[in-house]
């Protein structure tokens, strides 16, 4: 028990050397977490596009445009 | 060729082309592959519906914007060897007059042609043509929207330049003012000048040869199209 | 699809298969180079044992000079030959620079203050870092200060080309002015003047770190690539409507 | 050359007629410096200690309200298209702009600090070292900033984004202009300090014509 209190305390810097951990760990796995959650909301909104317009239709009305 | 300058006649005889140009706006592919030639005395109308590019395309061929493919040239080269002269060989009026309402019309006016070379004594002849004399003490922002218009029209006029790219050159004016440019053109034409017109009005003017933007379209390609 | 620009096609492909390459070496790497570094390698007999701050503030700031320059690069070669996957690298890569630089401005003060007394001190190092994360900021917000990406993307590499002046003085600060800050020890001509047993997790981490950019990277660049597609999609149709 | 005198005459004679324009920055200068007194206190020695900062400050302050207005107004109305369509390659005219700026901005500007000096009790000693310090400063000021204002062409929120950019690349001119009026005033040597700053401004008088044109072909593309 004593050894882990000594590592913490890490001869009384403990809390300059603990919060600098802290924070650089933060900001890199939120800068991961953010990364992905916005490739998953793109991801969504590109098949929600390529939904409403199929390939098939677009090129039907391509044809028609064409046409006229 | 003769590429000197002479005073009132149009020197610089030669003909401007654009090979396999394509150009993107907005993440879209406006045209691909066009290609087109103007010889001296020609004009060349650019029709299409909105959107279809014919600014970019007259923009492209005054140099501001630069096309994604293909390349533009006179006979002496292409233009981005020397841009400046390439400049100094055309006339480009867009949708915007340049036209500073502190100025009156004669500085405004003067401010362009002297900066093209144009001497100081063709201004009041090219305010004449455009039937702005008489208005040569008065500030800019007085002006109605078609006089602003026909000011920035007499920097065609105003100072020599063998390419003239005219973006609806007839719009916000009067009847009388659109015969006004129709002779102009004419004139330039007939001095070995060249005309590039995007226009969706007929101007009626004789023997020009057509760009239809939209036979130029990709088929509403965009270029991020492989990623999944 | 037009062969001649980017390639966007063939790039997803290769960031599918480079990915895992970059993100489980990142994660083993840092998580051992944390094991040495806060357990195993032995406290500084002056510093005691703040000095495994130095674990985490030297290859932040490694990677925060890292990311700009190749920020500046892959901008001007967008510029130069006009290549959209380029400038999108630029982009992706900016608020991970942003992080990083971030991370070490924060990890040094808080070395600073048991070790000089103070959080901050007007010194030429930390203040042309604090210079950099200005940099990082701007680029990001003249990114998106423009309605047309495209816009936005090229006057933002003309800036990451313009701040890259800063990267230099960053690095010789230390040597042209009499700085608070410590000279380089670890990248010197006479080798470094560090005892192997610190060097070992300096260099696990900073190599754990330059593998978590590469992943970030990748992965942030074909969130862009999809952003840029909505756009060019949502356009493509607008004008589809408009010609019926 | 002829086009560089050209397109500055077009850009003084403009700014002639809307001179109530360079006299609002100077009165923003004025009023900005005054303000500091109050927020300090009048102590004598203690203002003496942050003129040079505060004038400098202060002028730098002032300097960036009018960036925004430098091609703003031209973008808008086509000028800016036909500039860039004149025989004179975009260089000249960011050249001729920054110029433009610096005779509409900075010389007044430059005019008015001994008198905000002596409001802040500025010793005598440092009037040369801060007339010399604002000769070199102000011109690289207008320097940059016409890349700050090429840069947020057509932006949302131009004016804030500029200062944003602009900061951090004109921290080195504020640092020597003062520790020059500082050194001045302590007695010490000013030489490595001016010499600095003139370094700065020949840097900038090569370098931001290119950054500004390469800024304003994207602008106008």
């Amino acid at each position: 028990m004593q050894m882990i209190s000594d590592f913490i305390a890490m001869g009384g810097y403990g809390r300059f050397i603990w919060t600098a951990y802290g924070t650089a760990a933060i900001v890199l796995i939120g800068l991961l977490i953010i990364s992905l959650r916005e490739l998953r909301t793109t991801t969504a909104e590109v098949e929600a596009l390529e939904a409403n317009s199929p390939r098939r239709r677009r090129t039907h009305t391509g044809d028609e445009d064409a046409a006229t | 060729m003769v590429k000197s300058r002479q005073l009132g006649q149009v020197a610089v005889t030669m003909r401007f082309f654009g090979e396999n140009l394509s150009c993107i706006r907005g993440e879209r592919l406006v045209f691909s592959e066009l290609d087109f030639a103007i010889e001296p005395g020609a004009a060349l109308v650019l029709t299409g519906s909105n959107g279809s590019g014919k600014t970019s395309l007259l923009r492209v061929m005054a140099g501001l914007t630069r096309p994604s493919a293909g390349q533009l040239g006179w006979q002496d080269g292409p233009i981005t060897d020397d841009p400046e002269t390439h400049h100094s060989r055309l006339h480009y009026v867009g949708h915007l007059d340049a036209l500073k309402p502190v100025l009156s019309v004669r500085e405004n006016l003067a401010t362009w042609s002297h900066l093209h070379g144009g001497p100081d004594k063709k201004i009041t002849s090219a305010l004449k043509k455009l039937r702005l004399e008489g208005f040569e003490n008065i500030p800019g922002r007085y002006l109605s929207a078609g006089q602003r218009r026909r000011l920035s029209l007499a920097r065609l006029v105003a100072s020599d330049a063998p390419l003239w790219l005219l973006d609806e050159p007839t719009i916000a004016l009067d009847a009388p003012s659109v015969d006004a440019v129709r002779s102009l053109i004419a004139e330039h034409r007939r001095n070995g000048g060249m005309a590039v017109i995007a226009t969706n009005v007929d101007l009626g003017i004789a023997d020009t040869s057509e760009l239809n933007l939209l036979d130029f379209a990709a088929a509403n390609e965009d270029i991020w199209e492989g990623v999944t | 699809m037009i062969q001649q620009y980017a390639n966007p096609a063939r790039f997803n492909r290769l960031a599918k298969t480079l990915m895992p390459w970059f993100a489980w070496p990142a994660g083993i790497l840092i998580v051992t180079g944390l094991y040495f570094a806060l357990f195993n390698s032995p406290p500084d007999y002056q510093q005691g044992d703040t000095v495994r701050i130095m674990y985490v503030h030297v290859p932040a700031a490694w990677m925060a000079l890292f990311v700009y320059t190749s920020m500046a690069i892959s901008s001007a070669v967008g510029l130069i030959w006009k290549h959209p996957l380029a400038h999108l690298s630029a982009q992706a890569a900016a608020p991970i620079g942003a992080c990083f630089t971030f991370i070490c401005l924060l990890t040094g003060s808080l070395w600073g203050k048991p070790m000089w007394g103070t959080w901050w001190v007007w010194d030429a190092r930390l203040t042309s870092v604090l210079i950099l994360f200005f940099l990082y900021l701007g680029f990001m917000a003249l990114h998106n200060a423009f309605d047309d990406p495209a816009r936005g993307e090229r006057s933002a590499a003309i800036l990451a080309i313009i701040g890259f002046i800063n990267v230099p003085i960053i690095k010789f600060s230390v040597d042209w002015w009499n700085t608070l800050h410590q000279p380089a020890s670890v990248v010197k001509m006479s080798g470094p003047a560090i005892h192997s047993s610190m060097l070992y997790p300096l260099f696990m981490m900073a190599i754990g770190f330059t593998l978590y950019f590469g992943a970030l990277l990748l992965l942030r660049m074909k969130t862009l690539m999809l952003v840029r597609r909505a756009c060019g999609m949502s356009m493509a149709q607008l004008h589809q409507q408009a010609a019926e | 050359m002829k086009a560089l005198t050209l397109i500055l005459g077009r850009e003084i004679r403009l700014a002639l007629r809307q001179i109530g324009d360079s006299a609002i920055i100077v009165l923003f200068f004025v009023l900005a410096a005054v303000l500091f007194p109050f927020g300090v206190g009048p102590e004598p020695n203690m203002l003496a200690r942050m003129a040079p900062g505060g004038v400098w400050v202060t002028a730098l302050l002032a300097a960036m309200l009018s960036f925004e207005r430098l091609f703003t107004p031209d973008y808008e109305d086509g000028s800016l298209e036909q500039l860039a369509l004149g025989p004179a390659p975009l260089e000249m005219v960011a050249l001729a702009k920054a110029a433009a700026h610096w005779l509409t901005t900075g010389l007044p500007l430059m005019i008015a600090a001994p008198l905000i000096a002596v409001l802040y009790r500025l010793p005598d000693a440092g009037y040369g070292a801060l007339l010399i310090t604002m000769a070199l400063g102000t011109p690289t000021i207008s320097l940059i900033g016409t890349i700050g204002a090429a840069l947020t062409l057509g932006s949302r929120r131009g004016g804030v984004l500029l200062s944003l950019l602009v900061i951090p690349l004109i921290v080195p001119v504020l640092i020597f202009g003062t520790a020059a009026i500082d050194a001045a005033i302590g007695g010490f040597p000013v030489r490595q300090h001016l010499m600095l700053m003139g370094g700065f401004l020949l840097g900038a008088l090569v370098l931001t014509p290119l950054a500004t044109a390469a800024a304003l072909c994207q602008a106008l593309e």
